[in-house]
């Protein structure tokens, strides 16, 4: 099996571990990666805000690069690229003037026919159906799924998940074997555009989204966005101050709880890695459930 | 008259074009435009296209127009003023190159529009009009002119008929008075002859059926269902009747503008519905069969009988423009035959 | 070819239809519309592609309404005027049997209205090059040459209406051309008459011609008329999404309206 | 041809434009006195072959003019006359007679002075554009020639 | 020969300042077919009119033409006149010289040749109408009343009273609708039910009134005056006529822990009952699909204690037949449930309640006994947010209106609130107070000023629970747009005010259009509010958009007297300005060729097939025939129709054909 694959630049350098345990879950799954040849910056953040051309050009360079490779989908797992490709495709198989303006920009014919899958759709597709044959372990843990904001939004566009309350990698969660808990911080904002320039405001949001998930008695966040990571998990003294208390809930990314499942050498999964020390073991071996067939009639007594 | 025999070579031919042109004639002759021969006014003889077995529409506009104005009329508050047509002021025309049966074609129409009462207007046109007609030398599968007393070098209703000897030379019948009012007015282009054999100069047209055959059968067949069968795929279009150089059917239609109106003869056709249908919803002819059997008993019978004629010259066009192969001549064959 | 026949002839046979509506040979090198009332005369049943005629226009015609069942050999242009005649309520399915006949000129076997639905949706349509260039020319012409244009292309008309009897949409009893008081259309084939009856024509075809070019084939004068029709089927295709010939219950653009037509014209 | 002063018709549904019109009159708004009006019950009614028999009698401008989308007097009759008229204009395009001279509008009861407004610039558009000779011409060089 | 009389009016001097009238009617005067020709100072008056009736008397005038004012305003005027003096009104015709030319226009010649012209065109237009005569259609006097809750029954007493007939047809097997379920009524807090009740058992008391409940309409047909309605009445599995309505069933039914609908899921019924004690009819029915006896084959206890032996579980769906002159439709709306809201949880949240449920909650006979408690764990909740435009004002869930009573029934909660429970405090999160009604602003002060409730402008983005509270996260937008974090026991939304279900399948049953949200659409918003554009179909009560009761009730009178109008004549009489098909002789009946491709663009389904047979009976053509009860005569089927077989009187294809000839050839 060959899937396209848009590492984007979080994945080549912040959030390496990401891009380790996306490939190393798919190695072990027998799925080929393939890097879109030449792909260059996504332009999220700072492009769609400065010039319209600009922010749909970037991306469709990547697609029109993935669609003359001959992909027909593409993964990107880094939640803002996934968010600024699939605008794009929408935006420009809505604008015919725009899109004939973009692919003379980018010389190239972008042809809209790619599928984007974010992490969690890939994992929906081609790894939710191989788990039970490969997992050698139950995470059994209590997590707090953290969606953030870029993965399901605007719903309108990327059509996946429920805006409000999303529910998708607490399906995967809980097929891993984990405690998903019900929170409601799953797509409150965490800063992140004010890592860098307001650690404050992030000691602040992102604070209290750790706060309410350890509270509840989450072991680990769960995420699939670098921005989410890089911040949870890098702007803890910030938002220990906030909270007034220290608190050490590790976060990891999704692909590298399914990395642990499927036992998968930590440090190959890049858990190493954390600001946050990631303590999470003694999982419980995975036993392939026997099908039962329930029989549910019950008379009721008179 | 006596046919006086004449020769005109083809150069001369070409100077007496010009002439009658410059004489204040109108000069018509089959012209082909983005590939449809039809008759057109001609300045000279280049113009014309001399190959075509036959123009898709017949002659018979030059004298019968598809749209004739009959008269002007003025509405006042409390009368109706009329203004004739000017019949005098009709030009002189020409109808050259015209085949055999096209000329034999003016003979029942003419019956038509002048037997009891004559029309003024057509009368008036078919006077002025000069038929200069060339012999066929080609026929095709649509030609039937021999099965309805004609022929390809027929010399019937032609005042004129030119009959190609060489590529250069032209045999020409001077056949009437018109006729040879243009040998006196033109004398000089015209060298004598001796009366030429034309049969090894013309097309060889097969007789299909004969008029004593077709008569015979028309008297018992009015009530046949042979009607049905043949008419089974006419599609009812006027096609047949507009082409054809002997129909003369048609309907009278005013129109207004505030209080100047006009009245116009149309072209019309007994194959529509329309053409017999009463104001009480009740139509005499109200299957196509029944129209298709006016048309041939039309032709075939009633003129013979009433105007000693054929109201058919086996041009074939009508066949030729039917959109669904409605062949006449296969279909009388098959009534001679029946 | 002998499995249309084959098809034809079983259908006689078995006194399932009383016609077979096909072609056979015709004068010269034409064909021509036929009807087969019996299966030993099915020998002469042709197909090739000279068979272009729309027949579909004979189901109205008496020899059709008059029988119980009614076969008829249906390329693609047909299959989808006996759609659209359907969609009108003009014929009924119950005693019509299709002998589809592909673009290709293959046998498709008998069709329902559902399989015709189907096939016609497989078939290849549209224009003929020339028609569309001839369609590019005029579009690309100005306001007075565009007038000036169909003004003389319509002047050697006759108002023989062939065009009109040849038509399978033109079934109505009474044309509009004939209503007198008022008098919509001129009769008069004048430059008038004939511009108003084509005017006419075009409009009541509008999203209901199936664009079959019968009545530009059957026209003595070769007037290009089948444009006029076709170019404003392919615009109500475009801006109403609708199309002719496709669906054998009710649909017509011009019945129907969304709230959100667009125009850019109305102040 | 500035003493040129074109005929305007204007065909109108009895419920929003004709009322337009008449607030028109009751709010004393002047507009040109080129304009004739035809009353319909609704735009629905209006065939298009009237259009061309208003520039065959003469017209050298036309105004159609109804309810807006959605004030339908009979709910939906403007928007089959919005179809209608859409391809229509399509037709025209291609024909070559000039939609210039053909103004569509909505006109609701309550819009006396955008009545008079649409009036006043189809008939100073009308002006720019000339007579209709073209059409008035062909309808009519059979009839009074 | 027409003989046409043309009257030029003066309108005193606001035509005749601008027009030259003498100059118009001596023009007139000179039309083909004008006999007749005057310009009066006022036609309109008393000797203008005589002018008029004794000119067509003395000229032996065909028609006539009034060069006045717009039709609109005086047309049944001169049609009267003509009618006095023998001529068929319809032969009257009236060329607009004032509103559309004299007002209009600059004096001058331009002005008075455009005056000419509108007079010539109409001359040729009076010249082709036909006498008409107006259209009687009988009418049945009994109507159909669809849906039994306040509207429904102020509407069938107000119809019955009057002395007619009615039929009601209600969904649920109890009248009452929502108000039965709601505890005190803003804004006099008066108790809902006790107001009610006494009205729905006068409905089942009135002899006029025949009340079929548990029924739905099945499918209606037929045209104002003449509708045949069909009514499935469902299965009740009870013969009516016997039971006593003792109860006995009721509580004798193992089945008991089914979620009460009546009490919104916050109490439980048996398989078995009623949906409240004061239900008219006070006639029980089995819920099939909860019932022991339907789902497993046994059971039949209620059968054994039944008395009066009045069980049927063989018992099947009823479809009756009952033929109405006039319908209205009360089928009231429903709210949004909870779980529509994702930011407030889904609904997962058992302590986020709708404003119904409230109503339960706070009414006596409610499953708490009026007591308000949360429905987790039954404390008395001690904080208390209400949010106010819950999904309504909300583009962003496709309700952008206003649900009206929400307002008004959130401060009446707060009132009701504190008068339960004293030491707690009610939030109100609002967008706007909108209050307007007699009494309404005062309430709502009443519900700040003395029962201290906290009104906090703005609106609450999310709701989560945390540690057995709900934390409302809403912002203060008087207060410098401050977000407000609220620790809450107990959160009421004031949801939106939706359609009822099923609303669309009913209006497509009878025909009339809804709107965008699902609600029916009124004739004209201002002067028709209670019509529909079908005629003979009336509404009342909020299927038309959020009501409260007295808005309600009032509509449901206004319907109930314009039924009453309706059935004050055995006849109905109707402009006879409508469409029709032609007619000509055998063997073609009409130039109708069946296609009926105008059938879909009537909006009043007024066009129907009708079958033209010979006399053995068989099929030779269908064509469109209009029925001229329901055409509205809006002309759309003429242009439609391409082998123009369509006319319609008043404006028929000759004469406006007519009109824009004679208007351009002058």
């Amino acid at each position: 099996m060959k899937l396209g694959f848009y590492p984007g630049c979080s994945l080549e350098g912040a959030s390496r571990e990401y891009n380790e345990s996306v490939q190393a879950v798919a190695e072990k799954l027998g799925i080929e990666l393939v890097s879109i040849p030449d792909w260059n910056c996504c332009g999220a953040t700072a492009a769609h805000n400065l010039d319209k051309e600009l922010s749909l050009s970037l991306p469709a360079r990547n697609l029109a690069l993935a669609e003359e490779a001959g992909l027909t989908e593409l993964v990107v797992p880094c939640a803002a690229c996934y968010s600024r490709f699939t605008v794009t495709q929408h935006e420009l198989l809505h604008d015919n003037a725009m899109h004939k303006k973009v692919n003379e920009i980018i010389g190239k014919e972008y042809k809209g026919t790619l599928r984007i899958l974010n992490v969690i759709q890939f994992i929906e597709e081609y790894i939710i159906d191989k788990l039970e044959d490969n997992m050698k372990f139950e995470i059994n843990k209590k997590v707090a799924c953290y969606y953030g904001c870029l993965l399901v939004r605007p719903n309108k566009i990327l059509n996946f998940d429920r805006t409000e309350d999303p529910q998708t990698m607490d399906v995967v969660m809980k097929k891993l074997g984990a405690d998903s808990i019900d929170w409601a911080f799953k797509t409150e904002c965490c800063g992140a555009g004010f890592s860098v320039s307001f650690t404050e405001a992030v000691g602040r949001l992102s604070g209290k989204i750790i706060e309410d998930a350890s509270h509840r008695g989450a072991e680990a966040l769960v995420v699939a966005c670098p921005m989410c990571h890089s911040n949870l998990d890098m702007r803890r003294p910030a938002m220990d101050k906030y909270n007034g208390k220290k608190i050490d809930t590790p976060v990891i990314y999704i692909t590298q709880a399914i990395g642990l499942a499927l036992g998968i050498d930590r440090k190959k999964l890049g858990l190493n890695r954390h600001f946050v020390p990631v303590k999470l073991d003694n999982f419980k071996p995975y036993v392939k459930k026997e099908v039962v067939v329930e029989n549910t009639q019950i008379m009721e007594e008179i | 008259m006596e046919i006086i025999n004449k020769i005109l070579d083809k150069s001369s031919l070409t100077v007496l074009v010009e002439k009658l042109n410059a004489s204040g004639k109108e000069v018509y002759a089959p012209v082909n435009k983005k590939g449809i021969t039809e008759f057109e006014k001609v300045a000279n003889l280049q113009e014309m296209d001399f190959d075509c077995i036959a123009t898709k529409q017949s002659a018979k506009s030059l004298v019968f127009p598809k749209v004739e104005k009959l008269m002007n009329f003025e509405k006042t508050f409390d009368d109706v003023i009329v203004k004739n047509v000017d019949i005098t002021a009709f030009p002189e025309v020409i109808a050259f190159g015209t085949r055999p049966c096209d000329a034999a074609g003016f003979i029942p129409l003419d019956a038509i529009f002048t037997t009891d009462n004559v029309d003024e207007i057509f009368k008036a046109r078919m006077d002025k009009l000069t038929i200069i007609s060339i012999s066929c030398k080609k026929a095709d599968d649509f030609c039937f002119c021999t099965s309805v007393n004609g022929g390809p070098g027929n010399t019937s209703g032609s005042d004129i008929l030119l009959t190609e000897m060489s590529p250069n030379e032209y045999y020409a019948e001077i056949i009437t008075e018109k006729g040879k009012s243009i040998l006196d007015a033109n004398a000089a282009l015209f060298k004598d002859s001796a009366v030429v054999d034309k049969t090894p100069l013309v097309a060889k047209i097969e007789q299909q059926f004969t008029e004593e055959v077709i008569n015979e059968k028309l008297k018992t067949l009015f009530e046949s269902d042979i009607w049905d069968t043949q008419a089974m795929r006419c599609v009812g279009c006027g096609a047949c009747a507009f082409v054809c150089p002997a129909c003369g059917c048609f309907d009278i239609q005013d129109e207004t503008k505030g209080k100047d109106g006009v009245r116009h003869r149309c072209w019309d056709s007994c194959g529509f519905k329309l053409f017999t249908l009463h104001t009480s919803g009740h139509n005499p002819r109200e299957k196509q069969a029944q129209r298709w059997r006016q048309r041939i008993y039309h032709k075939f019978s009633y003129q013979p009988e009433q105007q000693k004629q054929f109201g058919c010259v086996g041009c074939g066009r009508c066949s030729r423009a039917c959109p669904s192969d409605m062949n006449i001549a296969e279909h009388l064959t098959q009534i001679a035959k029946g | 070819m002998e499995e249309i026949k084959k098809i034809a002839r079983e259908l006689l046979a078995e006194n399932k239809v009383q016609v077979v509506l096909g072609f056979e040979k015709g004068t010269a090198n034409k064909v021509r519309p036929a009807f087969f009332t019996k299966a030993e005369d099915i020998d002469k049943l042709i197909y090739n592609e000279a068979c272009i005629h729309n027949i579909a226009l004979y189901l109205k015609k008496d020899t059709c309404q008059h029988a119980k069942g009614v076969a008829i050999t249906a390329t693609p242009n047909v299959v989808r005027s006996i759609l659209q005649l359907s969609a009108e309520n003009q014929i009924t399915e119950e005693k019509i049997h299709i002998i589809g006949i592909t673009h290709e000129g293959k046998c498709a076997g008998i069709l329902d209205f559902k399989a015709a639905e189907e096939f016609s949706k497989t078939q290849p349509k549209g224009l003929k090059p020339e028609d569309k260039a001839l369609i590019e020319k005029i579009q690309a012409m100005s306001l007075e040459e565009r007038f000036d244009y169909w003004v003389e292309a319509f002047s050697p008309c006759i108002k023989c209406y062939a065009c009109r009897a040849s038509c399978p949409m033109c079934y109505c009893g009474k044309c509009n051309v004939e209503t007198n008081n008022p008098q919509w259309i001129p009769v008069a084939s004048h430059k008038y008459g004939n511009v108003e009856w084509h005017m006419m024509r075009a409009m009541h075809l509008a999203g209901r011609c199936i664009n079959c070019g019968e009545c530009n084939r059957s026209c003595p004068v070769d007037i290009p008329l089948n444009i006029l029709s076709y170019m404003l089927s392919d615009f109500v295709l475009d801006e109403f999404d609708s199309e002719a010939g496709l669906n054998s219950v009710f649909t017509s653009a011009l019945s129907a309206y969304t709230v959100v037509d667009k125009e850019n014209f109305i102040k | 041809m500035s003493e040129f002063q074109p005929k305007i018709v204007a065909f109108v549904c009895n419920w929003c434009t004709y009322a337009g019109a008449d607030l028109t009159g009751t709010s004393r708004i002047k507009y040109s006195p080129n304009v004739r009006i035809v009353r319909f019950p609704c735009t629905g009614r209006i065939d298009y072959m009237l259009l061309t028999k208003a520039f065959a009698s003469g017209a050298d401008g036309i105004i159609v003019s109804g309810c807006h989308p959605n004030d339908c007097h009979y709910t939906s009759g403007n928007f089959y006359a919005r179809r209608r008229w859409i391809v229509f204009k399509k037709l025209c395009d291609f024909m070559g007679i000039d939609t210039r001279r053909i103004v569509f509008s909505w006109v609701s009861a309550a819009e006396g002075s955008k009545w008079a407004d649409i009036v006043n610039t189809t008939n100073e558009e009308i002006i720019k554009l000339g007579p209709y000779d073209s059409y008035h011409k062909l309808s009519t060089q059979d009839i009074l020639e | 020969m027409a003989r046409i009389g043309v009257f030029i009016c003066h309108c005193g001097e606001n035509i005749s300042a601008t027009v030259d009238c003498p100059k118009v009617s001596e023009v007139a005067a000179k039309f083909p077919g004008v006999a007749y020709s005057v310009d009066y100072k006022y036609m309109c008056s008393d000797p203008g009119q005589s002018l008029v009736v004794n000119a067509i008397k003395e000229h032996k005038l065909t028609g006539i033409v009034v060069s006045a004012c717009s039709p609109r305003m005086h047309e049944p005027t001169f049609r009267r006149a003509c009618a006095e003096a023998g001529l068929n009104p319809y032969l009257c015709e009236m060329a607009n010289i004032r509103e559309h030319c004299s007002w209009v226009h600059e004096k001058g010649d331009r002005t008075d040749q455009k005056a000419i012209d509108v007079v010539r065109m109409m001359v040729e237009k009076v010249k082709r109408n036909n006498a008409l005569m107006s259209i009687k259609v009988p009418v049945t006097k009994t109507a159909l009343v669809i849906g039994g809750g306040v509207a429904g029954i102020q509407a069938a007493l107000d119809i019955a009273n009057a002395g007619h007939k009615v039929v009601m047809v209600e969904r649920e097997p109890s009248i009452g609708g929502h108000m039965s379920q709601l505890s005190e009524t803003f804004p006099t807090l008066d108790c809902s039910q006790c107001i009610l009740t006494p009205r729905m058992v006068e409905v089942a008391q009135n002899p006029n009134i025949t009340l079929y409940t548990y029924a739905e309409v099945e499918s209606v047909e037929g045209f104002v005056g003449n509708f045949n309605v069909k009514i499935r009445k469902k299965a009740k599995s009870i013969d009516e006529t016997l039971c006593n309505g003792c109860g006995m069933c009721t509580t004798k039914c193992p089945q008991k822990k089914i979620p009460n609908e009546f009490e919104l899921g916050m109490g439980n019924r048996p398989a078995i009952y009623v949906p409240f004690p004061q239900a008219v009819p006070n006639v029980p029915v089995i819920d099939r699909l909860n019932c022991t006896y339907y789902k497993n084959g046994k059971c039949k206890i209620c059968e054994k204690f039944c008395q009066p032996k009045a069980i049927r579980f063989d018992q099947e769906d009823e479809i009756i037949e009952v033929a109405v002159g006039a319908i209205s439709i009360c089928t009231g709306f429903d709210v949004k449930k909870t779980d529509f809201f994702p930011e407030y949880g889904y609904g997962k949240h058992k302590d986020i309640i709708d404003g119904l449920q409230f109503e339960r909650m706070a009414s006596a006979s409610g499953p708490t006994l009026g007591a308000i408690r949360r429905p987790s764990d039954g404390a008395e909740p001690k904080k208390i947010v209400f949010v106010a435009c819950a999904g309504s004002r909300d583009p962003a869930k496709g309700i952008e209106y206003c649900s009206k009573i929400c307002c008004m029934y959130t401060a009446k909660h707060a009132i009701l609130y504190k008068h339960k429970v004293h030491d707690g405090t009610a939030y109100i999160f609002y967008m706007d107070i909108r209050a307007a009604g007699k009494n309404y602003d005062e309430f709502t002060r009443r519900a700040i000023e003395e029962d201290n409730a906290q009104y906090i402008r703005g609106r609450v983005s999310s709701i989560y629970e945390r540690d057995g509270k709900l934390i409302v996260i809403g912002t203060d937008t008087l207060m410098n747009h401050e977000t407000v974090e609220i620790e809450a026991d107990m959160v009421v939304l004031a949801t939106a005010g939706v359609a009822n279900q099923g609303a669309e399948e009913l209006a497509q049953k009878l025909h009339v259009s809804y709107d965008q949200h699902r609600f029916f659409s009124e004739a004209h918003p201002k002067l028709k509010p209670v019509e529909t554009n079908t005629a003979g179909i009336y509404l009342a009560g909020a299927c038309q958009s959020p009501k409260d009761i007295p808005e309600s009730v009032a509509a449901a009178s206004g319907v109930a007297g314009k039924i009453s109008c309706l059935f004050s004549s055995s006849e109905l009489t109707r402009e006879p300005l409508i469409a029709f098909v032609d007619r000509i002789a055998a063997p073609d009946y009409s130039s109708c060729t069946g296609c009926f491709l105008c059938q879909p663009v009537c909006p009043y389904n007024a066009i129907e097939k009708e079958d033209i047979k010979d006399r053995a009976g068989n099929l030779i053509k269908s064509l469109a025939y209009i029925n001229p009860g329901l055409c509205q005569g809006c002309g759309t089927c003429v242009a439609i129709c391409k082998s123009k077989s369509i006319d319609i009187d008043g404006y028929t294809n000759q004469q406006m054909y007519s009109e824009v000839d004679a208007l351009l050839n002058s």
